[in-house]
């Protein structure tokens, strides 16, 4: 059927075995009508013989006008492999928690299929719908496509990086803000900060409805949003009963594993003493029918998660404790935000170094200083131990000390 | 530079979500009241109103053809009125407020091969990155090892019987694009010797401070060789993180002989119960075995054993471990503890073991 | 050098400790087979012979003269056959084996103006340092501090009231030669002006490279005064260490304007339940106020009564205030939260808050 | 009475009130026959009028033969404070546990009232007894009286301190080994050590007999011996019973607050997880009649605890999770562990760099490869979370690697 000489791939080829769905056999099945992925399977082939990649380094490609959004890649083995010479990638800014109707996802496969491999990821780490390998010539035609039918790219480099969230409202009890929409008004905000890099480095956003932040954001985020909730868990006892005649055991797994110890239950009513509640969400999930996130709602602002490259790998921390996601003043508040630690971090950051390495190097409580943000002992696990304190004032004479005492 | 023939359309942002809504969810949206599961990868969500939505959870390589998105699609038209979306782990949902859809829909979906479950107690998708396929750094290929690791974790997806959620990622090199650092059991693929540096090509292709700045250990030193300008790389020093190569591609760090696969256990990203934590080193190094790597999925298999055998219900690896002591994993597991697993990076000594709490067995 | 005229004696140790053990010690020695608290200060020890012994624990100011050691030196003779022996906190302990003695014992001591307490759930000795009695590194008199403080502090020591032991040290300077780094509360002496440099005598006194090099914040720097080798001090990098004066006798530091005192609260030494853990900083920074300090003593009053009341049965007030959160404790007490209580020193980012546990009080 | 006019204090006067014992009453009273006294006290005056200290920096000075047990003080006050212009302390090495006769104690008083101000602590903070304020000349004669009613110096300087213990086996029922034995061996082994500053930094070692931790050795000692037990806490069933009657809570006191969760507790008898009880001794603090260490006890060997200077403050690390102390060997597993630890120091170690310090710098996981101790788990809290890890060895060739496979 190909009209092209199919590789062998005997290694690959035995990924074709196994229960789990096998890319290798997706990747030959394309590769008879795409030549680009035969060659690709010829060069993974390889690799797996060699034990060792054949893309070369990086390369600056483009559509015009963005400074991100597109990958460079080519073969280190393109004359053995000419048809993945050029094999960038595309990251296309996925919909708010990845909900797609077939239409529209036909829509990019129709796209893609027509300039590139087809092969993707559907999704990328980051979040976006990535589209793996084409040729500089198929960027401006692709992105002329997409954007025609309202698509655009996500974030590369050092700019915005393409936000994601959570299903949040959409599909799950939890949720705490609506953080579909957070995701889709921050995105479009700053659309200029997402293609076109001037950041000293990459810039996450992640939004979670609650703290069990089924994306991530605390860890793989710079800017993390989890929602919360500062008023009482709502019980419905009724439906604690209910689970304790099902057979569940309340004691072991709920009572006894609370972190704080605040939860009692006296074989029939579960009572919490939520002001030593933190929210962690377990009881919540364990009796889903009973327990609830009260009704003040909102979020905390968490910073500066990211992986280990330079200084190590970093939970976000606290920032702001609780904030109300309000969509009726468009975020405002948290914009205000977002705009005076950019300003912080334009000013105090080093090129590859992410805003979590900057607020370690700067300190934490110099950094809540310049972005006016007061001091809060919820900012930190436990105050210092070391008295290693930087007093940033003495008196010089007498008088000044005489002065501060009146 | 040549303005485009038409007002170009950019800085556009991603189609708005509410247009991909099933109608009962867009309905009720923020009313969801509870959720269920009804089995493995099935789950139905009630609303305050009343309403139900479930959702058939499906497994996915993630690295797929748009024939096979366009088989989903084929399968959302046909039982879920064309509504899907997928999962933070890259996971397939199928949403239909027709309950009578499910087990048809399941059908279809097994014929394609592709499984259903993921959901609960269960070990879901591999997060997971670009490997040999696509990226420059890797010291590995993640689509195979995931491949051959979900193979060998099948029955953990399609069944709910671990003791909670194991999530597992796997990254080609130590950037971790998957979610490594935080994660139940977590697979990295490692360098192990210091760069080679290209002395020819460094000062035309990288700017030296840069490069020399690149690295958190120091072990780089500008010179020259030749009477051209390069760097040279203290090897006592690297610890083969390959920041240096990322700014200067003259200073390849991938060596078949020597890269291999490392195991990392016990973090979560949760606040449920104990805090989120990083993933700790279980395994310094196994080799690249492709195309199926037996030490690693044997190694994972070992913990995922372990862990099923030893673990109290609703308890993640890492607190797990953390109630039967380190000194027990690595005796239950088997797996040697080294120097290696001793941390000797900027802030080591806050993870030395600083009382005498010991536990003796 | 001449040598001395008789054969010195030189290198013998200390007394071998056997000859100062109470008989019934002697004999009992490893014996032991609990102890029970008779009342404050009292405690009987029964070994696994029967035999029993008695400890009076008295509370000393730990600087005290000859005389003092005499006087206890003849309630000893009087009451416990000679034998008594001091505290790892310098309390005095008189042993018998003589109930009958006990309460004529305590009516002498109480008599002498020293009380009997300090044992199970009380605030035992203060364990202290030289201040300005005999210090050159002094930011304050600990010596009266103490005394200010076990005043202000004397029904806990002399009634066993409180949910469980509070530790409680002072030292007079960041060399913390008392056990403030581990205690439940602490009170630190600070400087707070860079040291001031005498640059006549800079290169007489001192040698300049390890003067350099003692600085742990890199402040210091060699520089040349009207022709004389000196150092000069980077001010916005100073943190008040004062190791620069250990090394270097012609950069004092203290100063009266600034220096002062700071509070600490919440570490342990024992591995009881919680793991040792270090002492936090409460309060920054509170004035010198001799001779009685009542703004030191104002705060460590407020932080016992607030622990007194609400601590559990056996909780430390490491373990109450994590229990309750760091927030919970600063609304309590009233001190104020200020950027000096973030930590920024070399590993302040393991300090920092990373989950979105929160509790909203 | 005094043959000198006694200084005026009002300041000191104020300490002089109140119930909790006073120092400066005692010292009024010695300043009547101690001129040296009566000056401190001026001096002392003078401090609390200007808040600040009156002594010179350091000074060198000692007895023939050592380098270390004086402090050198001087006044910078001395004009005015003449009788205290010098004020030199003493560190006489306490005996074991802090025992003492009234006869010992009345040897030592003669012997300072004779020589020195008559001011002592009782004791120092690392426990020596310490005669407060004498003149150089003096020191020779103290040190022969001294040591003819055999007493000796204890350490400061670069040395090792004088050790202290517990009381441990001498009137504890928790002393899982002979603390007091021990402290007293290696302070006799150790004499020249002791003496002659030789090291990099002080060197401290503290005994304590059980996980109590009595003299805070974990935070205090560069080398700290904690007794502990391998086999099963013991467990007296009819005083539990007692315990139970007498009222006290055994739930919510013992069971609750056990942080391995290892106890049970059904009513009538308690039971012991013991492979899951990590030591902690809280359980049998509370019971001590009713539950006692197990019988194959021993002790922990931890490293390098010290206070704040210079990188900060460190808690002890496990070096040796359990080792017998041997007295019938004479220690002697111990102390073929200290010589290759200082070995090591000697060749690693920085001046000014205590232990602690030292590991830190050269990784832990190097030292105990050069003190030929195998690394374990015990060692660490956890193994490390990012994945920097120094790899010693690489394959230069392909037979290499095929070599290290067979
Ligand atoms: C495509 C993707 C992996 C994937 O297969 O999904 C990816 C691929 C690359 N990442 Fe990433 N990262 C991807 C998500 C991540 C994530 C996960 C996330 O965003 O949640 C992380 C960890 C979180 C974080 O940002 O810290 C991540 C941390 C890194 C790092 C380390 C950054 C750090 O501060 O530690 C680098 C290195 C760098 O920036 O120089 C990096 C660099 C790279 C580069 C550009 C390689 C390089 O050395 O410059 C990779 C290009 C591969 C290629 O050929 O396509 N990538 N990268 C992900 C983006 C797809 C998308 O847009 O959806
Ligand atoms: C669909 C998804 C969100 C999305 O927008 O895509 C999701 C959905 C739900 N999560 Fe999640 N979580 C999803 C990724 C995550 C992640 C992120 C990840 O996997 O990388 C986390 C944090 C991971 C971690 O802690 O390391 C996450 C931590 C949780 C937890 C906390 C578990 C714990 O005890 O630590 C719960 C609660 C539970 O399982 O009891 C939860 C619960 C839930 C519930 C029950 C919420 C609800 O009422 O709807 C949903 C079904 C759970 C299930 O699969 O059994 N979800 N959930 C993600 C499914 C991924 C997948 O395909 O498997
Ligand atoms: C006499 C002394 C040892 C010595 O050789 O001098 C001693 C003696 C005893 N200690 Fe201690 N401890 C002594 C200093 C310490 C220290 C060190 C310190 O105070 O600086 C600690 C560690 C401090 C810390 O954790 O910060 C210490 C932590 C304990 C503990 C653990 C308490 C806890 O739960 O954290 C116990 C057990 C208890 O109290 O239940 C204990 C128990 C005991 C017992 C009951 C042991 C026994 O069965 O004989 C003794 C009487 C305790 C009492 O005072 O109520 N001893 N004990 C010390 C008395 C000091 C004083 O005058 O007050
Ligand atoms: C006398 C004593 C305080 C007391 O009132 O009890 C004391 C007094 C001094 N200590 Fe200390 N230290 C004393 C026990 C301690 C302890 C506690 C202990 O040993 O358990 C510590 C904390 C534990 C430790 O060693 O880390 C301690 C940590 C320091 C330090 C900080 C060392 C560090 O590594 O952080 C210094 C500074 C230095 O060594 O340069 C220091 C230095 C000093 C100097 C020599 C002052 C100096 O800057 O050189 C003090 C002389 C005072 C004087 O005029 O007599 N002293 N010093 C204690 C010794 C008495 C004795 O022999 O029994
Ligand atoms: S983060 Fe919370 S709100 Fe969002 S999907 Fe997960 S459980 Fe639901
Ligand atoms: S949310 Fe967590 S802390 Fe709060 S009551 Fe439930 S289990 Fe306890
Ligand atoms: S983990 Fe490394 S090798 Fe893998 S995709 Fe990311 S940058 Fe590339
Ligand atoms: S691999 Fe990392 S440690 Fe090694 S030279 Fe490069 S930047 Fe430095
Ligand atoms: S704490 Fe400082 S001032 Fe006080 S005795 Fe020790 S070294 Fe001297
Ligand atoms: S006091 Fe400390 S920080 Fe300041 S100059 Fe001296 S050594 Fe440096
Ligand atoms: S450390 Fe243990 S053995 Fe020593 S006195 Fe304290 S409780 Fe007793
Ligand atoms: S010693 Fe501690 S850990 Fe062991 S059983 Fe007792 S309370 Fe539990």
């Amino acid at each position: 059927m190909a009209d092209h000489k199919l590789r062998e791939t005997p290694l690959l080829d035995e990924l074709k075995k196994g229960p789990w769905p096998s890319f290798v056999s997706d990747m030959k099945k394309m590769a008879e009508r795409k030549p680009m992925v035969n060659d690709l399977l010829g060069q993974l082939e390889l690799s797996y013989k060699e034990k060792k990649g054949h893309w070369k380094h990086g390369g600056l490609v483009g559509v015009m006008g963005y400074g991100g959004g597109i990958i460079g890649r080519y073969s280190d083995a393109a004359k053995e492999f000419p048809a993945c010479a050029h094999f960038h990638t595309v990251r296309v800014n996925q919909p708010s928690g990845w909900f797609y109707t077939s239409a529209a996802l036909r829509e990019l496969c129709d796209i893609w299929d027509r300039h590139g491999s087809g092969m993707t990821n559907m999704h990328g780490s980051t979040g976006d719908c990535v589209f793996l390998g084409t040729t500089t010539d198929e960027l401006e035609p692709i992105f002329a496509e997409l954007t025609e039918k309202d698509w655009d790219l996500g974030g590369s480099g050092s700019d915005v990086r393409t936000p994601s969230c959570c299903n949040g409202m959409a599909r799950c009890e939890y949720a705490c803000y609506d953080t579909m929409d957070a995701c889709y008004n921050i995105t479009m905000e700053y659309q200029d900060e997402l293609h076109r890099p001037a950041f000293p480095y990459k810039w996450k956003f992640k939004f979670s409805g609650c703290p069990n932040d089924c994306v991530a954001s605390i860890a793989r985020s710079d800017l993390s949003v989890i929602g919360t909730w500062r008023d009482e868990i709502r019980i419905d006892q009724a439906a604690v009963k209910e689970y304790a005649d099902s057979g569940m055991e309340i004691r072991a797994n709920v009572i006894r594993k609370c972190p704080t110890s605040c939860m009692s239950y006296d074989g029939k009513e579960i009572t919490i003493d939520n002001k030593n509640c933190n929210r962690c969400m377990h009881c919540i999930n364990v009796m889903p029918k009973a327990l609830r996130p009260g009704t003040d709602t909102g979020a905390t602002i968490l910073i500066g998660g990211k992986a280990p490259i330079i200084e190590g790998a970093l939970l976000a921390t606290v920032l702001v404790p609780f904030i109300k996601m309000n969509k009726d003043d468009d975020y405002q508040e948290f914009k205000d935000l977002m705009e005076r630690i950019w300003d912080f971090w334009d000013e105090h950051g080093v090129n590859r170094e992410r805003i979590g390495e900057c607020i370690e190097r700067v300190g934490l409580g110099n950094f809540l200083e310049a972005i006016e943000v007061d001091p809060l002992p919820e900012h930190v696990h436990h105050p210092r131990t070391n008295p290693y304190i930087f007093y940033e004032e003495y008196f010089e004479e007498v008088d000044d000390a005489e002065a501060q005492k009146a | 530079m040549a303005e485009p023939a038409a007002p170009r359309k950019t800085d556009i942002g991603p189609p708005h979500y509410e247009q991909f809504l099933h109608p009962v969810i867009k309905k009720n949206y923020g009313k969801w009241k509870y959720h269920e599961y009804m089995k493995p990868g099935v789950m139905v969500h009630v609303s305050e109103t009343g309403d139900k939505i479930y959702s058939i959870r499906v497994g996915s390589p993630r690295l797929i053809s748009v024939d096979v998105i366009r088989m989903f699609a084929d399968l959302a038209d046909k039982y879920c009125d064309g509504y899907l979306r997928f999962t933070s782990r890259n996971n397939v949902e199928f949403l239909t407020d027709k309950e009578a859809n499910i087990d048809p829909l399941i059908q279809d979906v097994q014929a394609g091969g592709y499984p259903v479950g993921g959901t609960d107690n269960s070990i879901s998708n591999i997060i997971h990155t670009q490997g040999w396929v696509h990226c420059h750094s890797a010291a590995t290929d993640v689509s195979g090892l995931v491949k051959a690791t979900m193979d060998e974790l099948y029955e953990y997806f399609v069944e709910m019987k671990l003791p909670h959620k194991v999530k597992i990622a796997a990254a080609c090199c130590l950037n971790m694009c998957g979610a490594v650092h935080c994660s139940d059991i977590a697979i990295l693929g490692i360098h192990r010797r210091p760069p080679q540096i290209n002395d020819d090509s460094v000062s035309n292709v990288c700017e030296i401070p840069t490069t020399v700045s690149s690295c958190p250990t120091a072990a780089i030193r500008p010179t020259t060789v030749e009477g051209k300008q390069t760097v040279k790389v203290d090897g006592d020093r690297c610890m083969f993180c390959a920041n240096c190569y990322t700014v200067c591609p003259a200073m390849p760090i991938a060596d078949p002989l020597n890269d291999g696969v490392s195991i990392w256990v016990g973090g979560k990203v949760s606040n449920a119960r104990s805090e989120p934590k990083f993933t700790k080193l279980a395994i310094p190094f196994l080799p690249n075995n492709p195309p199926r790597w037996p030490e690693v999925t044997d190694a994972i298999k070992k913990i995922v054993d372990v862990y099923a055998a030893g673990a109290n219900r609703y308890e993640r690896v890492g607190e797990w471990i953390e109630r039967i002591g380190w000194p027990k994993f690595f005796d239950l597991t088997g797996f040697e503890f080294t120097k290696y697993h001793i941390d000797d990076f900027r802030h080591a000594g806050e993870t030395f073991k600083r009382s005498a709490q010991i536990k003796f067995q």
